[in-house]
């Protein structure tokens, strides 16, 4: 218990989000772009982190399919930043000894001729510590 | 030396449950000149009056100090106990023990020292009170309603109806304001105009009342009792008195392309015109900023097809100044610019509308005769999606209003109610954040349009619409399913958040009446004083206060009336007798206390002075009007020879204050 | 004038023409850019999270060396803008941040977000103006009709990147008008492409894609021009569904400057 | 070497005008916000009506700060006593800097009748601010001592 509340306040911490101020809208849901590839939706993320429940989100494959486009933060109209704690847990599972999403020996399979490399620096700093 | 009594109040556990009301009371007892000291559970209880009344006589005290919650609370209360036994009430001083101290310190060592200390600055001052007598000013019998909306409307009625004279300064060219774009009214789905017009006839008949229409209020001087004030009457380049309204002028108006603003835009009107079919009063105006004669002096169309010789172009502005008993705010509300919102796309397709322009849509005098067409392409909407909360209930700043704008839900019911009764085959969805139907049938209502009608409620939010090949894809959330909708709808229906209207805060300062952080007129008292504003003599009407429907906005108006009336019954006003007055044999006629006096209470008058060996000397000196002095204080700095003081603060009895709190 | 110019390394490789394009015209236009004499990727992303310092050290890096020369930094790639621009916000907003990446960094005088940040298209349209691209522009693109693809990364999140409005930016449709083409409005553009999750779900990049590209075609548009090197790759290989062509912004201002 | 201190409590006065200020103060206490009890709070008709001898004769009297709050601009219930309190306040305060006395020791603060956040937080940084300064000295009349 105490753990899942410490797991609690350093995802806050970390993403500076207090997400206290959701008014359970769903206007994050409603603009997210992955919503169909998410487990867990933007207002589940907001809602799951406020009752301190991280852990079933830290399992979650919505963690990688999240693009971090910011249209959750622009559109809430409370100023809650979902996208900010989807990072923040994302970021609590890579630091994580092993827990990396993304492996330099993955690469290859997934490489394109075109792909730029922004994607690939992008992917490492998003997947993996 | 005073013989102070001292009471101390527990208001309950309020003071009692921080502060050692019995260790007060004791330390108090102490100080100079303090002869009685207690305290009592509620002293603003008629048990507690007593007891201050029966000390005063017992002990037979020249000045008290209740120490207990804000002055701005009980401070008359307790002064009126005082003089009814013949202390006179400017002897009683209260020291804020409750919202000062009980209630924001949480330690009774901490709350009890600081409420001693307070105790002592208030015992510090009474030693110099002095007893004050009131005067009296007269009251001006007229009143002044800014705004000429339903809420301006029924004030003025209700007024006139008690037989006080009273004006409405309405900007627009007509009164009826907001209601008159309203179609039908909820929970009862009478229809807006039927109810209004009557309502606006009757005013513009009833003897009493005079509109001003087209007019603002310039500039407010003066005080309760006695305001005067300057009103713009906007050149209309009509003669309202010889105009008969015949409408002919805008039927011939070459000037075509007019936005008209009474159907939000959506169609055109000329460039004179008459605001809508009912309009009170019924004249013609032009539009200055369309109109070809004024613009280019060629034309004069209109003034060739009036028979009543009614147009002229030369009119200017003119300025009437009228004296005022009181004055009402009732100015209103617009819906919020959607700007910000546009991932609603209301700049980018016309078929995404307001919730009023959705209103002329359904209306029979709207751009669509009261058939409901999506603007773009004329068609019947088969699909529409109502969204709720535009910019309410935000988190401020940028992001939008931070209250809940109260009539959306309600409006939002009707529009989705009418719609599917008018037109069956019309699927209509509500994105709702929470439904909130507090009020007389709201709830029924609101469950009407569900169960009855079928309308689609879905508790969620829109995340973005996408115009594309002639329909509005809209992307929402299903909040209880857990689903991302994809809806192709023909209308989006946003339902804006009000806001005060823009003239209110200009006016507010002309007025000198408080606003909140969101420009509504904020009230005497939340509670117990909700149609007054802080500034004796302006009250508060409608919208401007705060979001309110018709039958609230209604009540106040008529709430606000009856404050108005029971001023102006009266013949006098007592005066604040807690003035400015100046010590004639310090006073060395300077004129610095008259340029910084707003009021201009203080004049100068040549005086003779007995001087040393008989002799008399004529000496310039300042004399405070006390009817007109409001008791600021703004002189008693100014003045450089310290002859200016104010009565009830004066410079000691502040200075023993600091005294007694530094010691 | 004269600018600092950070290219970032998608520039340097797979985005050359985005960066050619840019200098040649700057110059036509009488700007000097200047690249930083050294500067380091800046990560492709934001590194969102307040105890993330490391991964913000390269932009504060690049940004004080800009301040250094007295010069504005000026940014192509969206991504790179998007970072550097975060993160000049943070340091000139959280105390915490800049305390610890100048207790890192140890500069010869502690960075506290001085140096302005401008992407080519605010700088296009606030230090060089349209109007004078306008005349600069010897071969108009006459009748072509353009949807500007502004992506996330431009305009979000509007209050820190203040580099338009976020839910309707105008000024992609304003350079269009300047080089003498007509700018199609379409609602997708401000949605995202799919970004870096293309590399492991490309379906999902697919999806994203050819919506942006569906609501560009439907109002009328024969090409789309972005500023980001992910958007274009995104926009071509995943947007399969229709085949529009996809162009960096700047190389149709060289176009119509007449320098392509 | 640490010279063992008791905890300094300064002595704080506030000059609140009747109509915002004070009224934003109650409402402060009405929504229970707290802010330390070292400040007292006497209530003026109008900050117009605060003569800068009064900030001076509270230093002089021992006081740690002294804290002027009126209507916001353009809010005042007397028009324009807040603009004439603002120009007063700048003069005195370029004054007590050439006194010694620090600035931190004097501020002037808008706070509306609706503001009792505003209020509250407004103290508990003057506070704060006064602590850090520590007790005033410089004015201080001896012989006003015990």
């Amino acid at each position: 218990m105490e753990n899942k509340q410490q797991l609690t306040e350093q995802i806050l911490r970390m993403s500076g989000v207090n997400a206290r101020k959701c008014m359970r809208c769903g206007k994050c849901t409603a603009t997210c772009p992955s919503f169909d590839e998410m487990e867990y939706h933007p207002h589940q993320f907001v809602y799951m982190v406020e009752k301190g429940d991280i852990e079933p989100l830290m399992k979650s494959e919505s963690l990688y399919t999240c693009l971090t486009c910011f249209a959750c933060v622009e559109r809430c109209p409370r100023n809650v930043e979902p996208a900010k704690l989807v990072e923040a847990v994302r970021l609590a599972v890579i630091r994580e000894q092993g827990a990396n999403h993304l492996k330099p020996q993955d690469l290859p399979e997934l490489w394109d001729e075109d792909l730029p490399q922004q994607a690939i620096v992008s992917a490492f700093r998003k997947y993996s510590k | 030396m005073q013989k102070i009594g001292v009471f101390v109040c527990w208001c309950g556990s309020n003071i009692a449950g921080t502060v050692d009301v019995h260790a007060v009371a004791e330390t108090l007892k102490k100080e100079p000149g303090v002869v009685f000291s207690t305290d009592y559970q509620y002293m603003c209880s008629e048990a507690g009056q007593n007891l201050i009344k029966d000390s005063i006589k017992e002990y037979g005290l020249t000045g008290v100090v209740i120490c207990s919650c804000s002055p701005r609370m009980h401070e008359n209360t307790f002064r009126k106990a005082a003089q009814s036994v013949g202390l006179n009430p400017y002897m009683v001083e209260v020291a804020n023990i409750r919202e000062q101290c009980s209630w924001i310190h949480k330690d009774m060592a901490t709350a009890t020292e600081k409420a001693v200390i307070l105790g002592r600055a208030a015992i510090a001052k009474v030693h110099l009170n002095a007893p004050l007598t009131a005067g009296e000013s007269p009251v001006v019998k007229r009143a002044l309603v800014i705004g000429g909306g339903i809420a301006g409307i029924q004030t003025a009625l209700d007024i006139a109806e008690a037989g006080f004279e009273v004006d409405i300064v309405e900007k627009s060219p007509t009164i009826g304001g907001k209601m008159a774009q309203i179609d039908k009214t909820f929970p009862t789905l009478d229809c807006a105009a039927c109810i209004l017009t009557p309502k606006m006839v009757e005013a513009a008949q009833q003897e009493k009342i005079k509109i001003y229409s087209y007019s603002e209020v310039d500039e407010v001087k003066g005080f309760v009792g006695n305001f005067s004030v300057k009103i713009r009457r906007k050149a209309r380049y009509v003669n309202e008195d010889i105009c008969t309204g015949c409408g002919v002028c805008t039927e011939k108006c070459p000037q075509k392309k007019v936005p008209n603003e009474f159907n939000l835009g959506m169609d055109n009107r000329r460039a004179i015109y008459i605001p809508f079919a009912q309009a009170v009063p019924k004249v013609a105006t032009i539009d200055p900023n369309y109109c070809t004669m004024l613009k280019t002096g060629k034309c004069g169309v209109c003034s060739k097809v009036c028979t009543a010789k009614a147009i002229d172009y030369t009119q200017k502005d003119e300025f009437v100044e009228a004296q005022y008993g009181a004055i009402v705010v009732a100015t209103g509300f617009n819906p919020i610019s959607l700007e910000k919102y546009d991932e609603f796309a209301y700049s980018q397709s016309p078929d995404v509308v307001t919730s009023l322009e959705y209103e002329r849509l359904m209306n029979a005098a709207g751009p669509t005769s009261g058939t409901l067409l999506r603007p773009s392409d004329l068609t019947h909407p088969k699909t529409i999606v109502f969204v709720q909360c535009v910019g309410s209930r935000c988190d401020g700043g940028d992001k939008g209003k931070p209250y809940c704008s109260k009539v959306c839900c309600m409006y939002t019911a009707k529009h989705a109610m009418l719609t599917r009764e008018k037109y069956p085959d019309t699927d209509v969805y509500v994105f709702y954040i929470d439904v909130r139907t507090p009020g007389k049938n709201f709830d029924e209502f609101y469950r009407r349009a569900v169960e009855d009608y079928g309308v689609h409620y879905i508790k969620g939010m829109v995340g973005k619409v996408v115009p594309q090949d002639g329909k509005l894809k809209v992307q929402a959330s299903d909040l209880l399913s857990n689903e991302q909708l994809h809806i192709d709808a023909d209308m989006v229906v946003l339902a804006a958040a009000i806001e005060p209207d823009k003239t209110a805060r200009p006016l507010a300062t002309m007025l000198t009446a408080s606003m909140d952080t969101n420009d509504f007129f904020t009230e005497a008292h939340p509670k117990l004083r909700p149609v007054e504003s802080p500034t004796a003599g302006v009250f508060l009407s409608g919208m401007c206060q705060g979001p309110k429907d018709i039958p609230e906005t209604v009540s106040q108006a008529s709430a606000a009336a009856a404050k108005v009336i029971g001023l102006l019954a009266k013949d006098k006003l007592t005066c604040n007798p807690c003035v400015a007055h100046s010590d004639e044999q310090l006073c060395n006629g300077c004129s610095s206390c008259e340029k910084v006096c707003p009021y201009g209470a203080i004049t100068y008058q040549d005086k003779e002075f007995r001087m040393p060996n008989r002799t008399v000397a004529v000496r310039r000196v300042a004399s405070v009007n006390p009817a007109v002095c409001q008791g600021c204080g703004a002189c008693t700095v100014a003045c450089p020879s310290g002859a200016m003081d104010l009565n009830g603060f004066s410079n000691r009895q502040i200075m023993a204050e600091v005294d007694a709190i530094c010691k | 004038m004269v600018f600092s110019y950070y290219p970032g390394c998608t520039l340097k490789t797979k985005a050359k023409d985005l960066d050619r394009y840019a200098r040649i015209s700057a110059e036509a236009l009488g700007v000097t850019l200047e690249e930083l004499p050294e500067w380091q990727c800046c990560g492709g992303v934001y590194p969102v999270a307040k105890d993330e310092i490391a991964t913000k050290l390269s932009s504060v890096r690049a940004l004080n060396s800009a301040g250094e020369m007295g010069n504005d930094l000026v940014t192509l790639c969206s991504a790179c803008h998007n970072v550097i621009k975060q993160v000049n916000n943070d340091m000139r907003t959280d105390e915490n941040i800049v305390l610890k990446v100048n207790n890192y960094l140890k500069l010869d005088k502690p960075y506290a977000g001085e140096t302005n940040v401008l992407h080519y298209l605010e700088m296009l349209r606030d230090a060089v103006g349209f109007d004078k691209i306008k005349e600069k522009v010897t071969n108009p693109l006459t009748g072509v009709k353009i949807a500007p693809y502004y992506g996330c990364l431009l305009l979000r999140p509007g209050s820190v990147m203040q580099f338009d409005d976020p839910e309707n930016p105008s000024i992609m449709e304003d350079f269009i008008r300047a080089i003498g083409a007509e700018p199609v409005s379409y609602s997708m553009r401000n949605e995202c492409c799919g970004g870096y999750v293309t590399l492991e779900n490309k379906s999902l990049a697919a999806k994203k894609s050819n919506n942006v590209l569906e609501s560009a075609v439907s109002a009328g548009a024969q090409m789309v021009i972005t500023a980001c090197p992910l958007c274009l790759y995104n926009l071509n290989k995943n947007g399969s569904d229709y085949d529009i062509p996809v162009h960096y912004f700047t190389e149709l201002l060289a176009q119509a400057l007449g320098l392509k | 070497m640490q010279i063992e201190k008791k905890e300094f409590k300064p002595t704080i006065v506030a000059f609140c005008c009747n109509w915002c200020s004070y009224a934003g103060a109650d409402l402060a206490g009405t929504n229970r916000l707290n802010y330390p009890a070292d400040v007292k709070i006497i209530r003026v008709p109008c900050s117009c009506r605060v003569n800068p001898m009064f900030i001076l004769r509270a230093f002089q009297r021992g006081a740690d700060g002294v804290i002027l709050c009126g209507c916001h601009p353009g809010d005042c219930h007397y028009t324009t006593g807040n603009y004439y309190a603002r120009r007063r306040m700048t003069l005195l305060f370029s004054m007590l800097d050439f006194l010694g006395i620090e600035r931190g020791r004097t501020r002037v603060e808008w706070v509306s009748a609706a503001e009792g956040a505003k209020f509250a937080q407004t103290m508990n940084e003057f506070v704060e601010t006064i602590i850090s300064l520590g007790e005033n000295k410089r004015l201080e009349d001896l012989r006003c001592k015990k």
